[in-house]
């Protein structure tokens, strides 16, 4: 029997689970030929804002134990050229993956600029905003203030009926918080997790080995923190939540389904295996038919605490 | 992998079974190479290597020097270890006008020349193979070189403790219409895209760069052009024109 | 020639820079024998509270990509046994390294009762409190609450006059501002960092592989984001900073140093291999002699950032 | 390490050279045994497998069963890899009342009695060897198991595949005065240990716990002690009086 792996959410259906993570994937033409695209459940795009930007200096990504880490500096060519020089293809080339365009901006009206700029255009179905920017008029970040989170939210809500998904930051105390600021504010699903602000160091030359100085931190390392914090996001709100972090089989995206995940994404690990996506696809269906699960879908949340424990 | 012979010291000649790649790889391309998911230690991310040989039969050769850990478990591999081979990569060195080509090589940035060199050869083009290391211990095995380039290199030891004492670069003579390509470390690119600018020829700079993906999609990668924007090394290098490029100083 | 180890720090002589971690080396006992804990920096005992804890349900350990994860419960011995069979073998045993008492409560009284109950004792030089636990009169944790993390560090200080190191929880948006609490109100140090949260789910069962639930992640998966939290401490506050996590080698060790710290821990290591400890500061010492750097004081805080960089 | 050979599905049987272990291991103790920390994939962590067999030259064999990503690494070990051991560690088992000692030995239980039986028998002990799997194809190697022990010992399946049918436990009696060892899957302990509170024989049981350090420091050992108290794997066993502790069913 063939394991059903299709899962209804955002008013659309996904033909499956896992998506290729923002970033990780350019604007998925980069891996046109080189993957099958159209079999995985979708991909979510590189950063786009309103204006190009050209990022950070080198280097801009590096081995960590475990893992890696990367300050690309969010460089995109902005906002127009996306929508006539990007979007056009991903229209074309994908007849059921589905996509999601990863939006970012300096101040709420930016976000909503990129939100409205695109919201008449084909070729995606939602937004995933990244919220882990500086936010240069309140200074620290959207994703880890209440109050810039909150205002972020509504506003870009308004400015679109697609899907509005929420990337959530995991440095905070308590990721329960900001999501149910999220649901409170209107938005359709949560993505859980980015990266850590992380560091390293060349001693030899006693200098930080990233351009930035400081990066962003991912890869099978923090498997373990997004499973955590999917887990957590997904019990304190009623939100639908993507899990993301470190997932490089299926038994590591079956952790995030179990913990309440709809869906899945992977990153890094395309770095190292362009096919890990759709392995992952495979190992998730093989699992079923191993434990006879008819659908995916039974396993969302599926996590048993110990009676004794709370959450 | 099909074997790995130590050529000098941390350095290392891989051959590996990967028709497609032996099939498709032009001058100057790359591969990343990598041992897949299961492996967390060094390296967990591909590295990449350029091609330094391809054969009829379906073999690859690489060049690996023990840079940092990732590549030091590489110049280890031993035989039948299983690799994950993405490849051939990037731009490839274009030979133009006329019939001379001068590759000049820094270190292990010989390995795309050991490919080059052979071909360009065969195909009645007059290679002078320029060819610097620090230190004698480190220079390749020359008899192998001239087994794969139908030729011998001629050898610059910083030290003088084999062939001539001094900087590569300053054999490097470019008379008449000649090509001139060039790889290895950052320092001798920038001293060749200098004596290019002054002197007004055209120089082809194979560059280096941390890589993630290899492939474009994480713009993990870049170099600085001319124009002060940035240029990914694996798609739209890692051949790039010098004067396409900014070399500033450090 | 012998490169200088020494760290002259809290009134006192460090005869080298590494210390065991709370909670990896016992009461130091139970490595008597299998190393040589003497010629260490020092350690820091497992956690002590008012009265003794019983801990978590097994399993309490568990193996994540590049790391662990923990759910002990600090189980401990309480005030009055530690005092009485514990700080004994630490005073008649180590003559040279120096020993800190990791410190918990639930209330901010009862970190004072411990450290008011120990401070005439003898057989360690000061207190690491360690902030990661659960406030129960707040409902937050101690460690990401600024206004429960003054007054237990100001409450704490008026108990003594040994070194109080703060050991500072990393899941905050930004550390610096808990560092400069902890330097207002009177600490003589920090430690940064302690575990993340995170979750392993045994997807088979379907159920948590940690009796708890979480736990805290350590291990060299976490070795970047220590960095840059120890980076960001030292550099937002001028209290001298011990950094962990992750550490195995003398080169990951001094990256925590050229981030700006003075002393340093292995934790996670030590159960890879006992000897990790004396061999991080083996690796120490032969990085001084091949740079030809006569003292490792001249490493500390010596990151050099790109003049465009700012902090 | 020096030599492995696969003894069943999944199961291998290591000899490594360890003078000291050879020379200090007690029946029923465990070894900590890793890759170090270069090593990040699973096992990172050290994993405890007991001492199945010490011999004069400074051998110890060891059983060791894939399980997980761990084990499995383990079981793979190849002649000439190095490993990390530390121990011989924790409580053994002790030899008491009478002549007679029954052992109990569920799976990869069997370990520590091929030491023990051997030891034992050349002792003058009557030994009794139980010993039970789930198919034919996981029981370990049966002629290997009379030349380590000296004796041949009693195989039940629970599918009836080779030796009896059903399972091991039923095949334990305690008439007269016996020493009564078990080691292997908790349900397998559980069921020995209401029997024993119900008829009143004492049992030595070696119990498996995740472990972080093996050596007390970590506190990640613990079972549950019949006081409610938890009780260190690693120190305070894995060897316990079965009226040791309390038997939680799950
Ligand atoms: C196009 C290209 C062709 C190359 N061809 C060769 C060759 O033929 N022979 C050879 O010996 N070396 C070659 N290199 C360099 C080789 O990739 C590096 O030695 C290796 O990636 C880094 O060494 P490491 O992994 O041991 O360093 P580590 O210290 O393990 O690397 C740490 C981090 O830095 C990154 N990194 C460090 N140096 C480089 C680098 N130079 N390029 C990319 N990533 C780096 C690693 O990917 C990793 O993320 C080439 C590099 C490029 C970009
Ligand atoms: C005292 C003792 C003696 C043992 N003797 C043997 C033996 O002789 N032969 C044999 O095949 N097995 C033995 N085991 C079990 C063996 O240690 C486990 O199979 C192994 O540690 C877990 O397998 P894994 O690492 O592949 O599991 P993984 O799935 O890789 O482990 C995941 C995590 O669980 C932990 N873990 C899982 N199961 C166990 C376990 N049973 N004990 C400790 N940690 C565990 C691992 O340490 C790791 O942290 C013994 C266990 C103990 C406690
Ligand atoms: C090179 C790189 C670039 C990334 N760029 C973005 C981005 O533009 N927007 C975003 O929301 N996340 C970005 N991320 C974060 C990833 O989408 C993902 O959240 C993170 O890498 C964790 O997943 P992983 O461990 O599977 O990589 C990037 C990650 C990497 C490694
Ligand atoms: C098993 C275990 C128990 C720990 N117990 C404590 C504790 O009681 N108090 C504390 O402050 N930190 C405790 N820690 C955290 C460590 O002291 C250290 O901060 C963390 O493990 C990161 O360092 P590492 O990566 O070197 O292990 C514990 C860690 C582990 C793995
Ligand atoms: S390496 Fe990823 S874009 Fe070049
Ligand atoms: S394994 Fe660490 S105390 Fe037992």
């Amino acid at each position: 029997m063939v394991p059903e792996l299709r899962q209804s959410l955002f008013g659309v259906e996904f033909q499956a689970p896992v998506l290729l993570a923002s970033g990780t994937c350019g604007y998925g033409r980069e891996y046109a030929g080189l993957i099958p695209l159209d079999e995985l459940g979708g991909l979510v795009t590189k950063a786009v804002s309103v204006e190009p930007r050209s990022g950070n200096p080198p280097h801009r990504v590096a081995e960590t134990p475990g893992g890696m880490i990367n300050a690309i500096g969010l460089e995109n060519v902005g906002l127009e050229a996306f929508a006539s020089e990007k979007l056009p293809w991903l229209r074309d080339h994908l007849a059921r993956a589905k996509v999601f365009v990863n939006v970012v901006g300096r101040t709420v009206e930016e976000y909503a600029a990129v939100v409205s700029g695109l919201d008449g255009e084909e070729g995606f179905l939602g937004y995933e905003i990244n919220v882990s920017c500086p936010n240069v008029e309140g200074g620290t970040m959207f994703g880890t203030d209440e109050a810039a989170l909150a205002a972020l939210v509504g506003r870009v809500r308004r400015e679109t009926e697609r899907p509005v998904i929420v990337k959530l930051t995991p440095n905070v105390p308590d990721i329960g918080i900001f999501a149910r600021i999220c649901e409170e504010n209107g938005a359709d699903g949560l993505s859980t997790i980015n990266t850590f602000p992380g560091m390293l160091i060349d001693i030899h030359h006693r200098k930080p080995v990233i351009g930035n100085v400081t990066g962003g931190i991912s890869g099978p390392a923090i498997l373990p923190m997004g499973v955590y914090l999917t887990w957590r996001a997904a019990t304190t709100c009623s939100l639908p939540v993507i899990g993301i972090g470190g997932i490089r089989s299926g038994e590591d995206a079956l952790q995030y389904i179990l913990a309440g995940a709809h869906l899945v994404q992977v990153g890094t690990a395309s770095f190292v295996d362009p096919a890990a996506a759709a392995t992952v696809q495979e190992e998730i269906s093989s699992h079923l038919v191993g434990a006879g699960i008819g659908s995916l879908s039974e396993l969302v949340g599926g996590l048993r605490l110990p009676e004794d424990a709370q959450a | 992998m099909i074997s790995s012979r130590q050529v000098a010291t941390d350095t290392c000649w891989l051959e590996l079974d990967s028709p497609e790649i032996a099939d498709r790889a032009e001058w100057g391309q790359f591969v990343m190479i990598g041992f897949g998911l299961d492996h967390l230690a060094p390296p967990f991310l591909p590295r990449p290597f350029s091609v330094g040989w391809r054969a009829e039969d379906g073999r690859i050769g690489l060049l690996v020097r023990a840079f940092g850990a990732g590549s030091r478990r590489l110049a280890e591999l031993r035989a039948r270890e299983h690799v994950l081979l993405l490849g051939p990569l990037g731009r490839p060195f274009r030979l133009e006008t006329g019939s001379r080509v001068a590759c000049v090589a820094g270190g292990v940035g010989l390995a795309p020349f050991l490919f080059l060199a052979g071909d360009a050869r065969r195909q009645g083009f007059d290679v002078d193979l320029l060819y610097g290391e620090l230190t004698a211990d480190k220079v390749f095995d020359t008899r192998l070189i001239e087994e794969l380039t139908g030729g011998p290199p001629i050898v610059w030891t910083e030290d003088g403790s084999v062939g001539r004492r001094g900087r590569v670069t300053e054999g490097l003579s470019v008379e008449g219409p000649v090509t001139v390509l060039a790889c290895g470390p950052t320092p001798m690119l920038r001293a060749l895209a200098g004596r290019a600018a002054r002197e007004g020829f055209d120089l082809q700079v194979s560059v280096e760069e941390h890589m993630g993906c290899g492939v474009g999609t994480c713009q993990g990668c870049v170099v600085q052009g001319a124009d002060g924007r940035w240029r990914k090394a694996c798609t739209q290098g890692p051949v790039f024109y010098a004067s396409e490029l900014t070399w500033s100083p450090s």
